[in-house]
């Protein structure tokens, strides 16, 4: 079979579009596709809609640098030790105006994409019910839920939720081979059900191997490759999240970017320079992932990351 | 004030473990309630297994993780899987026992609010959302809260539902169609622990913390608080309790801020 | 934790009921939970309904032993190079009209068990649709399925099939430990939904592991603890089916098998003692399946089947 | 007839691995079709994609295995995980372009029967079920149907109808609400190759086997089959094709009878 291997900028360029939806890995400061994310922001793929349970850092940033139009989240919590959990970039376009938000649930948000997997309409769903999540919905959407009488049990309630079926998936692994098959370790929150929803699919990962080594054990590959359009290999791609085993999350670095997203939202025009210097520095003045990594510390700073990893598990 | 000095955050984990039963399934967030939960482990709880929303089933913690993500959260555990299979085939199956849940602001039918304070379309101040906290609060048997007791957090009135209490009285969650309409809900704050009068669905004053009088607790309430005729004290925390916080759980002291009682 | 480990017989005493409905692991002529199944024999539970995607081996002895009174099947196959497909006990009853089945599909069965285990009141469905599946019900069900309108896409019909949240599943896996957590290898077919949609969950297994060993890499556990009330280690315990990178199955027992079976269908009354004495030699004499494994042909056949698997992989 | 000889199965996958295309996903069930795919791979569609009900994405297979729960079909997978995902995340999603399913009857509308002959309640003859026939039928966008030629088998209407084909006229599946309303189906005989007569929903003749008759085929089909004015024949196998077969897919011959065409 063809190799799908590219880089980051050629897996961009070709998957994600202006005003494509988007899903997204990463829960909180684990495994968020960093690398692909700040390859769309230096090529400025906007108006995109943003879908995932915890969107974290990827949709906080992608707001900040003004690319997106909404988002279909259970949550945007980037909160770790002192670090203040919602995303500002999220909270100050909201408040401005200047952002739609759906908000659902975690388990509304992962039986949308559950149904999108297996090509249902939609989903039954039995949380949500009498809270404010069914009350509010986002100005755009026609129909967010359906109630229905159970069949089984006339009398009991029975919520429906939409498929949720992305443009594109973004998610970062720990390895994958040339083709695509992918090997999540910890958790895998709800990348199985996002990637296998969506109509591509963008792997990112720490290291390629061999489809000899995945072969080996077809058990542990967690996506196998029907699904997979491009595969990234990028060291520390989840930087300043962690990838479980790998390396630990950069608390030092995430507390600077939420230091700089308070500023655009608290502190006027200067605040605004702050996060644009940001960008500018982290992101757009970076040909490549590597040069960012060089940025915020360099192989020092990366080993330390990766010792930190070893303590911790 | 007992002999042992110790500080509110340190009291109100002990009283939340003590709402734990061994042999329970346990739905931890982040923050106290994993302390709270892990401290139950070490006492009186040992076969507790905790789950978490991003697909890790019985962990066996050494040191309170810092977030739901964490890598600590997953130390040893019994399955690291998907987050369909932790709140889909655990939680929403039935299978939990506790969870713990939280908001910015709490009402007298202990609805939380994560989402946004002032009005949804253009809100005041903007907050992460739901997360687990909707389908826990939909589902588990019990809810635990443990909350700062502040005037504006504990409001008449959510400005939105985030996660359901008893919505708007005894009934609220059964004519929603939630099938666990009558959850017992235990809320531990720096002042008290409320739960519910099954009568009207509202919040009840439970115990008084040490020191504390019935009128601190109403002064830092918004709403009418049910006041029972015999409210007991909390126990103090024993020092078994309060060495197993500081010096296996949380030794570096993140979770508790500098203040005594 | 306590352990879970007890003897086959244990475990049927006190999981299985007279009435009750069992789900079973087991793929044609592989991974079918034997040690357990000639228990429930040797035990005499009756009016059993059987449940699963394929039933296979354990429901057409079940049957023959007369010990069915209904099942919930998408199949009854046990074909293998020159062995019928179908079950001749399976056959034989139906056709006789001494039992019930409600004929589903794998995809809706399989659709059943997700809807158990996520504790909801039915799943979507888009087979079945348009063939007699649908037409005919079995006589004791009120209400096989439901189709509603899409309310997202109105004239589109969706087919609804209720859950099914068997009283005990049967499973036999590679590996397990004391309290229960277990590993598969290879195709798991539908048994991570069917466990966690059942009451209890018996797990039979060729070999106890520490938990030492299953907690150091967690993403391997197939079933975790939680849902597992008994663990049974039983050596070669599906045979004659095969267990995955173990052993291959036992083409000649299950050939002599279904010889057995089909002379009960065919052949009269010799026919059925044909049967009889199959039962009796091979189960109801055996005190433990280890004296079936003696009278299969001991040592010598199972290290044959032993190599034969390491010849197929 | 031509220079080499061959078996009719042999001939009959053949054909039928000229019907599927480099590049797509499969979906094989046990005995000649999975000789059909190994066939394709070898030839002219290096990178078709085999799945298989029990869970098995992509396997490399070397020997025919001999049940889709033969061991040998689990050869070097790329991923070996669970029914649903076969059945729900590709097949069901509208993934698989090539289906084969097969039956003991099977109508003038394609539909087939695994289930019984005669009443469903008193039947003559129960047979195993749908499996995983039915969604294949239902969901894959091409249908393939291997099957031996006879007079029983080739029915007006089925006495069940398992797997679905065009139900009972063109919109038949349409009107059922089945997705994929317009499936092409191939049925491939000893005797000839029949397709969709797209107005009717009914099979036609679509090419004949080498020495074959249009009588012959009349004969040996009980519902009035659809001849167009041209009939094309199937063309004779090549020593590289049987030779595939027989050295490298089957050597042990377990797929083919002894009979020579």
């Amino acid at each position: 079979m063809n190799s799908k291997i590219m880089t980051a900028s050629e897996a961009v360029e070709r998957f994600i579009f202006d005003g494509a939806s988007v899903g997204f890995s990463g829960q909180n400061v684990v495994g968020a596709p960093m690398a692909i994310t700040h390859e769309i922001i230096r090529q400025k793929k906007k108006n995109l809609t943003l879908l995932g349970c915890n969107l974290s850092l990827p949709a906080d940033i992608l707001i900040g640098a003004g690319l997106v139009r909404k988002c279909e989240w259970g949550t945007c919590n980037i909160g770790y030790r002192g670090i203040p959990s919602m995303g500002y970039s999220a909270r100050k376009y909201y408040q401005e105006g200047k952002l739609e938000i759906e908000d659902y649930e975690h388990l509304g948000m992962v039986s949308r994409f559950l149904a999108g997997e297996m090509g249902l309409p939609f989903m039954p769903v039995m949380s949500s019910l009498g809270s404010d999540i069914l009350k509010y919905k986002a100005p755009s959407t026609e129909k967010k839920f359906e109630i229905i009488e159970n069949p089984w049990n006339p009398g009991e309630k029975v919520l429906l939720m939409p498929a949720a079926t992305p443009d594109v998936a973004i998610v970062h692994v720990q390895r994958a081979d040339e083709m695509g098959d992918a090997i999540m370790e910890g958790f895998t929150a709800t990348i199985p059900e996002l990637v296998r929803a969506s109509k591509k699919v963008i792997v990112s990962c720490e290291e390629i191997i061999s489809s000899e080594e995945t072969r080996n054990y077809p058990e542990m590959t967690t996506i196998p490759y029907i699904y997979v359009d491009a595969v990234v290999e990028q060291p520390w791609g989840s930087h300043p999240t962690a990838t479980y085993r790998y390396y630990d999350c950069d608390v030092e670095h995430l507390r600077m970017y939420q230091e700089c997203a308070e500023a655009a939202l608290k502190e006027g025009k200067s605040g605004m320079q702050k996060y644009q210097d940001y960008l500018q520095e982290y992101v757009l003045s970076c040909d490549t992932f590597n040069d960012y990594l060089e940025k915020i510390g360099g192989v020092k700073k990366l080993m330390e990351l990766k010792q930190r990893m070893r303590e911790v598990i | 004030m007992g002999d042992i000095a110790y500080k509110k955050e340190e009291l109100m984990v002990i009283e939340a473990s003590k709402h734990i039963n061994d042999g329970e399934i346990v739905f931890t967030g982040i923050g106290l309630p994993v302390v709270a939960v892990t401290l139950a482990q070490k006492t009186h709880a040992p076969n507790v297994t905790v789950v978490v929303e991003s697909g890790v089933v019985g962990p066996q913690l050494k040191l309170a993780p810092l977030s739901i993500a964490d890598s600590k959260i997953m130390r040893r555990a019994a399955r690291l899987g998907s987050l369909r299979e932790v709140l889909a085939c655990i939680l929403q199956r039935g299978m939990v026992d506790v969870g713990f849940i939280g908001g910015a602001q709490i009402d007298q039918y202990a609805n939380l609010n994560s989402t946004v304070i002032g009005d949804y379309y253009k809100p005041k101040v903007r907050f992460p959302g739901s997360g687990g906290a909707n389908p826990i609060a939909s589902h588990a048997k019990r809810l635990l809260i443990i909350t700062p007791h502040q005037k504006r957090r504990f409001v008449k009135k959510c400005d939105y539902i985030t996660s359901p209490g008893y919505i708007d009285g005894p009934y609220g969650r059964k004519n929603a169609g939630l099938r666990m309409w009558n959850p017992s809900i235990t809320v531990i704050t720096d002042l008290c622990v409320m739960d519910i009068d099954s009568a009207s669905g509202k919040l009840q004053l439970a115990k008084l913390m040490p020191d504390v009088t019935i009128e601190q607790v109403v002064e830092n309430t918004s709403f009418e608080l049910i006041i029972p005729p015999k409210v007991d004290v909390v126990d103090l925390p024993t020092e078994t309790e309060l060495n197993l916080i500081r010096k296996e759980i949380d030794p570096e002291g993140i979770y508790f801020s500098n203040k005594q009682n």
